[in-house]
């Protein structure tokens, strides 16, 4: 039996470990959180359909329960590779063997904090994407600081993407239709609260996503303003005042919102202990993992038995991400199937 | 000449063609950087002078782009050079710079340099 | 009288050099206003004019600045100047005594040894051979140390020297000349006629073995006169004009004149007084961090001198004022760069912002003003205000909803009178509140509110602010913990010197960390320096990387500084956290609370609040 | 410009048009325009073409400039409708013949309505029943006159002794047309060859022998627009569009202007004189400006009749040169006389815009023959 070893038990990595486990071979997925799911757990609802993101969750959970090897709460302190393949050291002095080492690390979210600015960590009532997902998933109502219920919300688009100040040249994909789905949803949960969404483009590039946006316009009457925030102010109240350009009027426009919420946006992981970094890969102009050629080559790494894929290689949508699992899964397959050479491991997560 | 009493309309279309893009190609030369706006606005929304007065450096380089040198001397001299828009530009525009040398290139085609 | 066609190069060479600065100076002198000549007139009759004297001997043959700075530099500009200052001098004195009687053209003292090669009548004449000789040498070491210089300036420890133009070369190849071919004619004279001492004499005897040295003698005093004669021509068109113009700038300093924000004589005379020695090239961040060698003081001020001003070039100075701090002959580079931006510009100003009221006057007894800055640093804002609070000061915070900008940006733009304008309006808002001190943030907008709005109100940079509050008991300083260093702005440095304030109150609240070398008069500017337009983000960030670099060196835990541009430049590029010192101090007045956000959090455990926390 | 492409549009929008039997209406203005045109166009289809062509005395505007003008209320408006309607019916006649661009927009507006809308048809019958007692039936074929003509183009070609062509050169003349706004921009259909690319004088243009030069602002309005024109305020307007016309289609040299609607010939023709005077410019050849013509006054030329009877001296832009290159024979003495050869009076001098023959190379033969 030939092995696969998959860092990061998101998305990708379980997608991946559950075809490559059906495709008859041994997998361990090695997270380092003490759950499974990665991202997704932050996440309470899916764009474009609005789904639960609870079902999906679970389904990719569940089907790596049986049969595939789950070591959660690892912390990897080490890369080896050989002819045979990967050796993986982990805390607790465990190390864990295997022909093919598929990286599905995913993403960093960008600290709001740095874009000093817009406020977030200094104003009351600023918040993120990320963190209205989770007062979505709290099943809590909405309440500003001062505990009472918005009327105006604002969601801000681009912070950390596309800005070349904070390091971050490139788009981060998911975003605009994030910001429709959950300036929807807050509208549904505030029928009373008028929603803004300050955009510089509108990226509806995906299936459905055009609809959402219109359903949003005219269902919703969710105001769309093309604009991009420079300073947020705080008001003696507690309320901002944001302070943008009307592009689309070319004047300058203030207005008062009870909540911000800032989309952040995806960037690589830089921090110390990321693997890029640990196996000395080479990162893209943006930051991301570089595949061995876009086209052809999209989950190799230049390094032969390693694979990559999901958020690892650049922000990615979960449908994307899913049909990369699978994608990457079949091409393991391919390679494990021409390697007859490599020697099959039936134990190995071995004590140190 | 006749006075009918009403006059011919000047087009409020912008004739492109017609247009010189003097303006653009001067600050281009001097400063690449405004190539590399796009648009988004955030210099304006950040702008000291707008508070007070119509000015857009979003617009003026829009209207670099169409070749409305008119427009362009109109406002330009507006600018403060704060320079917040500098600070807030996400493409890491040279602002200021552009400013000036919309500025100086004004000058120039008044004096007949360019 | 003594005469010889040969004399005719040097004197005539004199006689040009010495017209041609009556004349330009002559000229400078009615070129300026009124009261200017006055001061000139007054000055020759005061003390000032004695002070003057020190000053020049100290500075213009000692170059006892450059020494300071410099040892071997400034040796070699010593050995050069006061020792042909002394050559000249005790030449006079030496032919004074030799014939007193006789006319004394300025060529005999010059010539000496070529109209009495052997002057063994004359009492004193092996004391002053001697004397001479020694000067000689002195010089032509003082020669040997600028050959090297200009071949290997690394030697020196100068990282960058000046390039040379036209002007420059003829004159220094005839400069560097002189005094060798000296020491040539005196020696062949020795050699041929006797009377040389101990270095014309043997180098004499040892050409004398060599070359028919009777022959020789002649045409080497001629080409030690052609070389004179060439370099007193070359001399006005080369930066060699600084010889005699750096005189007339000291005496123009002494007897009062100074930089107007229009280019006047005194403009003339700093411009003309730079030697180009170079030492401002290496202080300069542009050249050290930013890779950028154009546009440092000693080319600006040659490009000025020579009409060959690139705008590019004059607006992409950071005007941090390091050059001018280091620069021996104290030339006003700041006043003159922003003159030659004046120049550059052409247009009446645009005062539509007069149109609309800027802000509600409130009656307050402090003014705050944050400055535009300040808005993209909301930390600080909060910072103050919670102070302000805090301390129950009625304040009125004057640019709230946004003012019309100090003026600072505008006068560094090269619109004098715009900004003008803008003082204007700011000023007579100021005064209408009644208020009697006046707070900023920003430095910018400080050193503009003390240079030029002419307040007869206290005007304060929230560093000297914050600690008159915590001196006068008004706000209680708790210590954090931390070690911090502390970068002192460009604008608060240098020119205005705020030095003491910040880093006592820095000091009520943390452990102060040293800078080593790059602190107050020598502190680095942190890239985003709004006088320059020029400049791209990656030279930006190049100059601010090298500075926290160099802050940080030595383990700090935070940087802390009291400019919200400075702050925007280091956040950047630091990986210590870098704070202003308003907000220090702002969390030094909650220590034993928590974080004003904490606090309403316990009160009321919404859930929009929790989220704070959870990331 | 791909020929295909427009060929495909103009088979795309086609409709069915009657050739004979025609009930016709004239139109307000342009019996004030250029009155000779529509008493052209009846000599045209009766005398040589031999069509039956009735008209009613009793016929009333069809209130389109005051419905246009905002101030003629829309039931009245289709009341008065109605009425022609019933004229028709009672003369027996099923086919509509409509001179004017606006009532044949407004008629076809009408139609429509009542189409989608029965009971507003309902209502006006009722309405027109009340106030005069008349029922009507909906005319079984609505066409604009111009759309006759077109529809009968090769039969007029061939009785056509001149042609498009410059005579001289053998070259075929430069045609600019335009088509009234009303014609078919409201409903694409009902025109020939639809809003964009209209066939109807083109190919009207095309069977005389002339070459249709397209230029960029083609399909911009001349600037009649009631509500610009009617306000003396808002003329400089209505100058403007039609400027903007005159300045696109200059570079192609045009030859002529056709038109097929009452505001546009009047006032492409009247505005070249105004821009004249203004600044100084003119579009045509030496001094002269563009000859701009009605539908009905191109075919009379071309089949011979007198340029004078078929009122060619009303138009401010002389129309000569035109008549020079089409080798059309003409008298100048007799521009200005009436029937019985009395001074009917002629137009002061324009400043700039030539009119005067001077300025014209005209070969004797022309003028004899």
């Amino acid at each position: 039996m030939k092995s696969v070893a998959i860092i990061g038990g998101g998305v990708a990595g379980l997608e991946a470990a559950a075809k490559l486990y059906k495709m008859g071979h041994a997998v361990t997925v090695i997270e380092k959180n003490d759950q499974l799911g990665g991202r997704l757990n932050q996440w309470h609802a899916l764009f474009p359909t609005r789904k639960p993101s609870g079902p999906l969750l679970m389904q990719l959970k569940e089907q790596v329960c049986e049969g595939v090897n789950i070591v959660v709460n690892a912390h990897i302190t080490g890369i080896e590779k050989n002819d045979d393949g990967f050796a993986i050291k982990i805390s607790n002095n465990r190390l864990i063997t295997a022909n093919v080492l598929l990286l599905t690390t995913g993403f960093d979210i960008f600290e709001a904090e740095r874009k000093e600015e817009y406020g977030y960590g200094i104003y009351e009532n600023v918040i993120t994407s990320v963190d209205l997902e989770q007062l979505f998933k709290s099943g809590n109502p909405i309440l500003t600081a001062q505990g009472k219920t918005p009327e105006r919300v604002g969601f801000i688009q681009c912070v950390g993407s596309r800005d070349e100040k904070v390091g971050n040249p490139h788009c981060s994909k998911v975003c605009c239709i994030t910001a429709v789905k959950q300036a929807i949803e807050v509208r549904e949960m505030l029928p009373s609260a008028e929603v803004f969404l300050y955009y510089m483009d509108l990226r509806m590039f995906g299936r459905h996503f055009e609809e959402l946006y219109k359903e949003a316009q005219f269902k919703h009457r969710i105001q769309f303003i093309r604009a991009r925030l420079s300073e947020a102010f705080e008001n003696p109240d507690g309320t901002l005042q944001i302070r943008i350009e009307d592009t689309l009027l070319a004047k300058p426009l203030k207005m008062n919102l009870d909540l911000l919420v800032l989309m952040v946006g995806i960037q690589p992981q830089k921090k110390d202990g990321n693997l890029v970094d640990m196996l000395g890969l080479e990162r893209d102009s943006d930051g991301f993992l570089k595949p061995e050629d876009q086209y052809t080559a999209p989950f190799k790494t230049g390094m032969r038995g390693l694979y990559c894929a999901g958020g690892i290689t650049g922000p990615k949508t979960i449908e994307e991400t899913l049909i990369e699992a699978r994608a990457v899964a079949a091409e393991i397959n391919g390679f494990l199937s021409r390697r007859k050479s490599f020697i099959g491991h039936e134990q190995f997560v071995m004590e140190l | 000449m006749i006075d009918f009493g009403y006059k011919i309309q000047t087009d409020r279309q912008i004739d492109y063609d017609s247009n010189d893009r003097q303006i653009l190609e001067f600050v281009r030369r001097g400063e690449p950087s405004i190539d590399w706006c796009m648009s988004c606005g955030t210099c304006a929304s950040a702008c000291t002078a707008a508070v007070t007065t119509e000015y857009s450096l979003r617009r003026l380089i829009i209207l670099a782009r169409r070749g409305m040198n008119r427009e362009i001397v109109e406002s330009v001299y507006r600018c403060r050079f704060c320079g917040k828009c500098f600070n807030a530009c996400p493409r890491s525009v040279n602002t200021r710079n552009i400013v000036y040398l919309m500025q100086l290139a004004a000058t120039k085609i008044s004096n007949h340099e360019i | 009288m003594k005469f010889d066609l040969f004399v005719l190069p040097f004197t005539l060479g004199l006689i040009f050099l010495l017209g041609y600065l009556t004349v330009k100076y002559t000229r400078w002198y009615f070129r300026q206003d009124k009261s200017d000549r006055q001061k000139v007139r007054n000055g020759f009759l005061s003390l000032k004019f004695m002070s003057a004297l020190r000053e020049i001997f100290l500075e213009s043959l000692l170059h006892r600045r450059i020494f300071m700075k410099n040892r071997l530099l400034g040796f070699m500009h010593m050995s050069l100047a006061f020792g042909w200052f002394l050559l000249i001098a005790i030449g006079n004195l030496e032919s004074r005594v030799y014939e007193p009687t006789a006319a004394n053209p300025p060529y005999v003292p010059i010539f000496f040894k070529f109209f009495h090669a052997n002057p063994g009548t004359f009492p004193l004449h092996r004391v002053f051979s001697f004397t001479m000789d020694l000067l000689l040498l002195f010089v032509l070491v003082g020669v040997i140390l600028a050959f090297v210089k200009r071949v290997y300036s690394r030697a020196y420890g100068m990282k960058r020297t000046t390039r040379l133009m036209l002007g420059d070369r003829l004159a220094l190849t005839s400069l560097w000349l002189i005094f060798p071919l000296r020491l040539l004619a005196e020696s062949f004279t020795s050699a041929a006629y006797g009377g040389g001492d101990f270095l014309t004499g043997s180098t004499g005897n040892l050409l004398g073995s060599v070359f028919p040295a009777e022959s020789f003698c002649y045409p080497a005093w001629w080409a030690y006169s052609l070389a004179l004669g060439t370099f007193f021509v070359a001399l006005p068109f080369s930066r060699y004009m600084h010889i005699p113009t750096e005189v007339v700038l000291i005496f123009s300093r002494h007897f009062g004149l100074t930089e107007k924000s229009k280019r006047t004589s005194f403009t003339e005379i700093e411009i003309n007084s730079c030697s180009r020695c170079g030492i401002c090239l290496d202080t300069c961040q542009m050249a050290f961090a930013g890779g950028i060698n154009t546009i440092q003081s000693a080319y600006q001020l040659k490009a000025i001198r020579y009409h060959n001003i690139q705008p590019g070039e004059s607006f992409n100075c950071l005007m941090c004022g390091r050059c001018e701090s280091t620069c021996p002959v104290g030339i006003d580079i700041s006043s003159i760069r922003m003159i030659t931006r004046n120049e550059l510009n052409g247009r009446t100003p645009d005062p539509s912002f007069t149109r609309k009221p800027v802000s509600l006057v409130n009656q307050a007894d402090v003014i705050y003003f944050a400055g535009c800055m300040t808005h993209q640093t909301p930390a600080i804002k909060k910072a103050m205000q919670t102070v302000f609070k805090e301390a129950d000061v009625n304040v009125w915070f004057m640019d709230e909803a946004g003012g019309i900008c100090c003026g600072r940006p505008m006068m560094l733009a090269g619109h004098r009178e715009q900004a003008d304008l803008m003082i204007e309006k700011n000023r007579s808002l100021m005064l209408e509140s009644g208020a009697k001190t006046l707070v900023t943030s920003c430095p910018i907008c400080y050193k503009v509110f003390a240079k030029e709005y002419n307040l007869d109100i206290r005007i304060l940079h929230h560093t000297e602010y914050l600690l008159e509050l915590a001196n006068t008991r008004k706000i209680k300083l708790e210590s954090l913990a931390g070690t911090a260093v502390y970068h002192d702005p460009c604008e608060l440095s240098r020119d205005i010197r705020i030095y003491k304030e910040p880093r006592m109150l820095l000091g009520k609240i943390m452990k102060l960390a040293g800078t080593g070398e790059f602190e107050k008069d020598n502190t680095l500017c942190c890239g985003n320096s709004l006088a320059n337009f020029s400049a791209s983000n990656e030279v930006r960030l190049s100059v601010a990387r090298d500075a926290v670099e160099k802050l940080t060196a030595g383990g700090a835990q935070y940087l802390v500084t009291s400019c919200p541009m400075c702050k925007k430049a280091f956040e950047k590029v630091s990986d210590v956290p870098v704070t202003d010192i308003a907000e220090l101090v702002s969390k030094a007045l909650h220590k034993h609370q928590a974080h004003p956000v904490t606090v309403v959090r316990k009160k009321e455990p919404s859930v929009a609040l929790e989220l704070h926390g959870s990331i | 410009m791909k020929l295909e492409g427009k060929r495909r549009l103009w088979q795309e929008y086609q409709k069915d048009i009657a050739t004979d039997k025609f009930f016709y209406v004239r139109s307000c203005v342009r019996q004030n325009f250029f009155p000779a045109a529509e008493q052209t166009f009846l000599r045209i289809l009766q005398q040589t073409l031999g069509k039956t062509v009735y008209e009613n005395p009793g016929h009333t505007t069809c209130t389109g400039i005051g419905y246009h003008c905002d101030v003629v209320p829309l039931n009245t408006t289709m009341t008065v409708v109605a009425r022609q309607f019933a004229l028709m019916t009672e003369a027996g006649y099923e086919n509509l013949a409509v001179s004017c661009i606006t009532s044949f927009g407004l008629y076809t507006e009408i139609l429509e309505t009542w189409h989608h809308f029965p009971e507003i048809e309902e209502q006006t019958r009722e309405f027109l029943r009340k106030a005069t007692g008349r029922e009507f039936m909906i005319p079984k074929n609505l066409a604009h006159a111009s759309d006759i003509l077109y529809k009968l183009r090769h039969e007029i070609a061939a009785k056509a002794p001149f042609r498009l062509i410059n005579h001289i050169t053998g070259e075929p003349l430069k045609v600019v047309e335009h088509i009234g706004c009303h014609y078919s921009k409201m409903f694409p259909h009902k025109g020939i060859g639809g809003a964009e690319y209209p066939y109807v004088l083109v190919g009207l243009a095309e069977a005389l022998g002339g070459e249709i030069v397209d230029y960029p602002e083609r399909r911009h309005c001349c600037g009649f627009g009631f509500r610009q024109y009617v306000v003396r305020a808002n003329r400089g307007y209505s100058l403007s569009c039609s400027k903007k016309k005159f300045d696109s289609m200059e570079p192609y040299k045009p030859d002529l202007i056709i038109t097929n609607c009452p505001g546009c010939p009047y006032f492409l023709d009247r505005w070249q004189y105004v821009v004249g005077e203004m600044e100084g410019k003119t579009y045509g050849e030496n001094g002269h400006g563009i000859p701009v013509l009605t539908y009905e006054e191109l075919v009379g030329l071309a089949l011979g009749y007198d340029p004078w009877d078929i009122g060619l001296q009303t138009h401010q832009v002389s129309s000569e040169p035109l008549l020079i290159k089409m080798g059309v024979p003409f008298d100048p003495s007799k521009k200005y006389a009436g029937k019985k050869g009395e001074n009917i009076g002629r137009p002061a001098k324009p400043g700039t815009l030539k009119i005067d023959m001077d300025a014209l190379h005209i070969h004797e033969s022309i003028l004899t023959s």
